[in-house]
């Protein structure tokens, strides 16, 4: 192709963007598309997997089976959202295992926010109120992101995570209307994930890259500080509700604009987070690894099992012709 | 309590899912892949399903306000009644799926049997959770089979798995007194009925992928009686934490 | 040498023994003693390095500092006596590399009661003062044995047991004058115990062999039936001061005899267990085979390093002179 | 309590001994050889007994009827103060003696400053106290370099130990308010003061048998402050079984 045909083609590509049209995978589409694609959705993927992780660390400790049947089953959305979002990727030309590849070797990133620990069961109610909250606030404008495959799967992964969030807000409800014990261990976990999950958001507008050619290909609709904003906004009323405090001393309501000011962020915890050095980002490493190693086995029986089949199928249709 | 003897019944039967789900659910995110892992965790999540359903059956009849958490997490080890081979440790995957797949067989034949129980409460459950239990049973075989007949050391870990569980799947065919009067009034199962052809069906998956049917006449017996293994207390420890930890609490 | 000179020294040898001298290593002793204290000595030091295993279970959920420390204090014992057999054993010529490999290939035994699970904290009690108990009876006569590195080992050995014993009986005061649901924990422990407690004799006299040769070296004083009536004898009154029941319906005094009647063993289950069949025999097998070979890099490490330091030491001396 | 900064400050001594004790109790009887085996577990011994000197009198400062029990093992997480390196986990032998290590060098200068402590109970338990944590850092720096300089693979082993823990020194330095008033009142341990001869000392072990000392401008802490690793949790399921199950009872 020559250089103005790419140019042709580029300019027919983004038109269709422009239109609202939806690029699928047989779609010619420019390869920064298909590499930002590619990163983006296996990071997302990579998000969920990872993100069983902390929770299914309270799976065999859950306070009551009616909590520990929802919490198996939300940890197994996530598995199915990683499911559907690696599939999504596949569709742009990387197998699964490629991508797992990237994860294990420290290529590819996930979610900083799992690198935080667990510690007690109100993290779990936390991890569903803010977690899952600000994820669907960075998710819900991909339901009308330009790849198809993408935007589809994320109606149904913002679909699942309302649910989520809502589950993990009753847990929050629940435990503000128990024991004192109850009440601080609620508390407690909101200090600890309250900052971390403003950092969700990513870096302030200013350090932000990518953004515009993001927004081009609406993989991006708002700006980070904006998101960060709108979860500040919905989740402080939320708090308030249910009698836990924000624990930021800066936080208050600003007439003027409309919205809650609030203290700045540790960027140096995000920084050493983002860069592995978390509390967790070792052990999450090392449980994804390992699941994989020892897993490897199996799935070579499993391999090895399907060949076979195939082969006794084929020598009794060879027999019956 | 009046119906004591119901009570125990029901917690026998209960306790089998609640700790193999226990099981189940620490493997969550560890799995060999995505797919096994949503598969255990559905399997998890139907054991516990029904689970709940026994357990507040049991809480009604203990009628003493204690709720199906209460049963389920705040006994003490000698009171679990779950066959000893649910609380085996999740050794590697080969164990995982030899133990589902010695129990799926029997649970299968056991809610058939259940099905036609006069307690029309157990009855119910029995129907509900054999569809269950059917897809559970399909579900290892398949890996049974899978593992069984895939590579040399896949069929080499099924074999060691299949032996050393062997020893306890006999306990499935023995009959406590409460059992005893239980199948007298026709609401207990009388396991003994079926433990034939639960072994020609084990056996059969079993050869079909030339996995030797472990020869003893030694077997391994004493969850019935609340009389476990070393694994069970830890497992218990994880369990019971919260309730434990934080009495009389409602999450 | 011939015929009748080995026959002189065996005369001489057993006339030693029979004079209560004691035969040290580097005396002449005929090869059947040698295999037969082998066996023996190893079986023993083997029986202590398994028996932490049960004990060493309830480490981490001791009901009480005091008790977790005591427990310690105790398991760390048992690896002392497994020490110190260990190296009476060496000096009839074999390594303890050599006797852990018998252990390992299930060529060598261990006492049969260590392959019952400890289920609840009574269980320490319990075998303190029943298992510990009867080992004393049957190791107090050894004390006199004819070999001599085994005879003072078992002094220390027997010394430390009878504080164990105390110990263990100890804990079973303090349940038995505890809750009613401590009561029931140390009446179950013993039901449980019990059989097997008896069991450690070994098979009654009529099944009994090696006994007559043992006998005449002093490895052995009394016979299995003997030994057992004693511990019954020693222990009913023992259980009936902390009001404690032997579950045994026929056990009753019998007033001709002087001693108590008791119930028939369960043989069928003594021999499933001697066989490799028991609750736990898999299980303590495994821990101490995945000990030694997970150790094994650590073995390596310290010999390689001992090597080097030998190295280093001459050549220090070598440029001294 | 009125002496409730004293009480909090004897926690933050004794849960680090407490929780070390338990990670080696875990190990009895499954270490590399027999001789190991009986050192670490004197190492517990040593710890435990340690701590129940500091517990006995945290119990009698709190004059609130708990007992030392209560105080080690009814308290939830987010109250225990050790520092996060001592719950890491026996992951292998070479971790085992690394954290040690790391613990043992830190101890030996730390209880070398609590015996000047003006708190004469706790000057007497340093006293006692640092007879022990000397030998413990004998042999724990013993095995350091002799992993060090053993084989290539132990070489290998005992560097990722060291690579990994690491990031949990620098809580060692971390001072908190409860330590600054105790430091002000001439009772605590000015942990500063040492700090730089903690990592010469550290560092002089390594280096002899060519380990490579961590580059890291990161490091991890919160344990301090009752923020712990998801390791801790499950420690405590085991540590707090007998207490919570069998509430206000005596062993």
């Amino acid at each position: 192709m020559s250089e103005d045909q790419i140019k042709n083609l580029e300019a027919q590509f983004e038109a269709r963007i422009a239109r609202d049209e939806k690029i699928e995978p047989k779609d010619w589409m420019p390869e920064k598309y298909r590499q930002t694609h590619i990163r983006q959705i296996s990071q997302h993927a990579h998000s969920e997997i990872v993100g069983m992780l902390p929770e299914g660390n309270w799976i065999t400790r859950a306070p009551s089976l009616r909590r520990k049947v929802a919490l198996l089953a939300k940890v197994q959305d996530e598995a199915g959202h990683g499911l559907y979002l690696y599939s999504a990727c596949e569709t742009l030309g990387i197998s699964r295992e490629e991508l797992y590849e990237q994860l294990h070797a420290g290529k590819a990133k996930y979610s900083s926010i799992f690198n935080y620990p667990t510690l007690t069961w109100a993290d779990i109610g936390t991890i569903g109120w803010l977690v899952d909250g600000a994820a669907i606030i960075n998710q819900v404008p991909l339901c009308n992101t330009s790849f198809g495959p993408y935007a589809r799967a994320m109606v149904r992964v913002c679909k699942e995570e309302s649910f989520h969030q809502r589950q993990g807000y009753e847990i929050m409800i629940k435990l503000c209307e128990g024991t004192k014990e109850q009440k601080e261990m609620a508390q407690d976990a909101l200090n600890r994930w309250w900052w971390p999950s403003l950092m969700m958001f990513g870096p302030t507008d200013a350090e932000s890259i990518h953004t515009e050619q993001s927004m081009k290909w609406k993989l991006k609709r708002k700006s980070n500080d904006e998101l960060r904003q709108q979860f500040i906004d919905q989740t402080v009323p939320q708090a308030d509700l249910i009698g836990l405090t924000i624990p930021d001393p800066d936080l208050k309501w600003n007439e003027k604009t409309g919205h809650y000011d609030f203290g700045e962020i540790d960027w140096n915890e995000f920084w050493q987070v983002v860069k592995g050095h978390g509390p967790c980002n070792k052990e999450r490493m090392k449980a994804r690894v390992d699941a994989w190693e020892n897993g490897q086995w199996v799935r070579d029986a499993a391999m090895a099992f399907a060949e076979k089949e195939q082969e006794r199928k084929e020598k009794l249709t060879n027999k019956a012709v | 309590m009046k119906n004591e003897t119901l009570y125990k019944y029901i917690l026998s039967i209960a306790d089998n899912s609640l700790i193999l789900g226990q099981r189940l659910g620490e493997l969550c995110g560890h799995g060999p892949s995505l797919e096994t892992d949503i598969a255990c965790t559905n399997i998890a999540l139907d054991l516990l399903g029904q689970v709940r359903s026994y357990y507040q059956y049991a809480a009604k009849l203990a009628g003493d306000g204690r709720t199906e958490d209460d049963i389920a997490m705040l006994r003490n080890e000698r009171e679990y009644l779950n066959v000893l081979l649910l609380e085996q440790p999740n050794t590697d995957f080969a164990y995982i799926m030899a133990r589902q797949f010695l129990f799926d067989v029997y649970h299968v034949l056991f809610l058939q049997e259940l099905q036609k129980s006069h307690d029309v409460t157990l009855s119910a459950i029995a129907n509900k959770a054999i569809k269950e239990a059917s897809y559970h049973q399909r579900f290892s075989s398949d890996w049974v089979k899978r593992l069984g007949d895939g590579t040399e050391e896949s069929h080499k870990k099924m074999q060691t798995a299949i032996n050393d569980l062997w020893v306890y799947t006999d306990e499935f065919f023995h009959l406590t007194e409460i059992d005893k009067i239980m199948v007298e009034k026709s609401i207990g199962v009388d396991v003994l009925k079926f433990k034939d052809q639960y072994y020609n069906r084990v056996n059969k998956i079993l050869e079909q992928v030339t996995l030797i049917i472990p020869e003893s006449n030694y077997f391994l017996k004493g969850g019935k009686e609340g009389i476990h293994t070393e694994h069970m207390g830890y497992l218990l420890t994880e369990l019971q934490y919260m309730q434990r930890t934080y009495p009389k609490m409602s999450w």
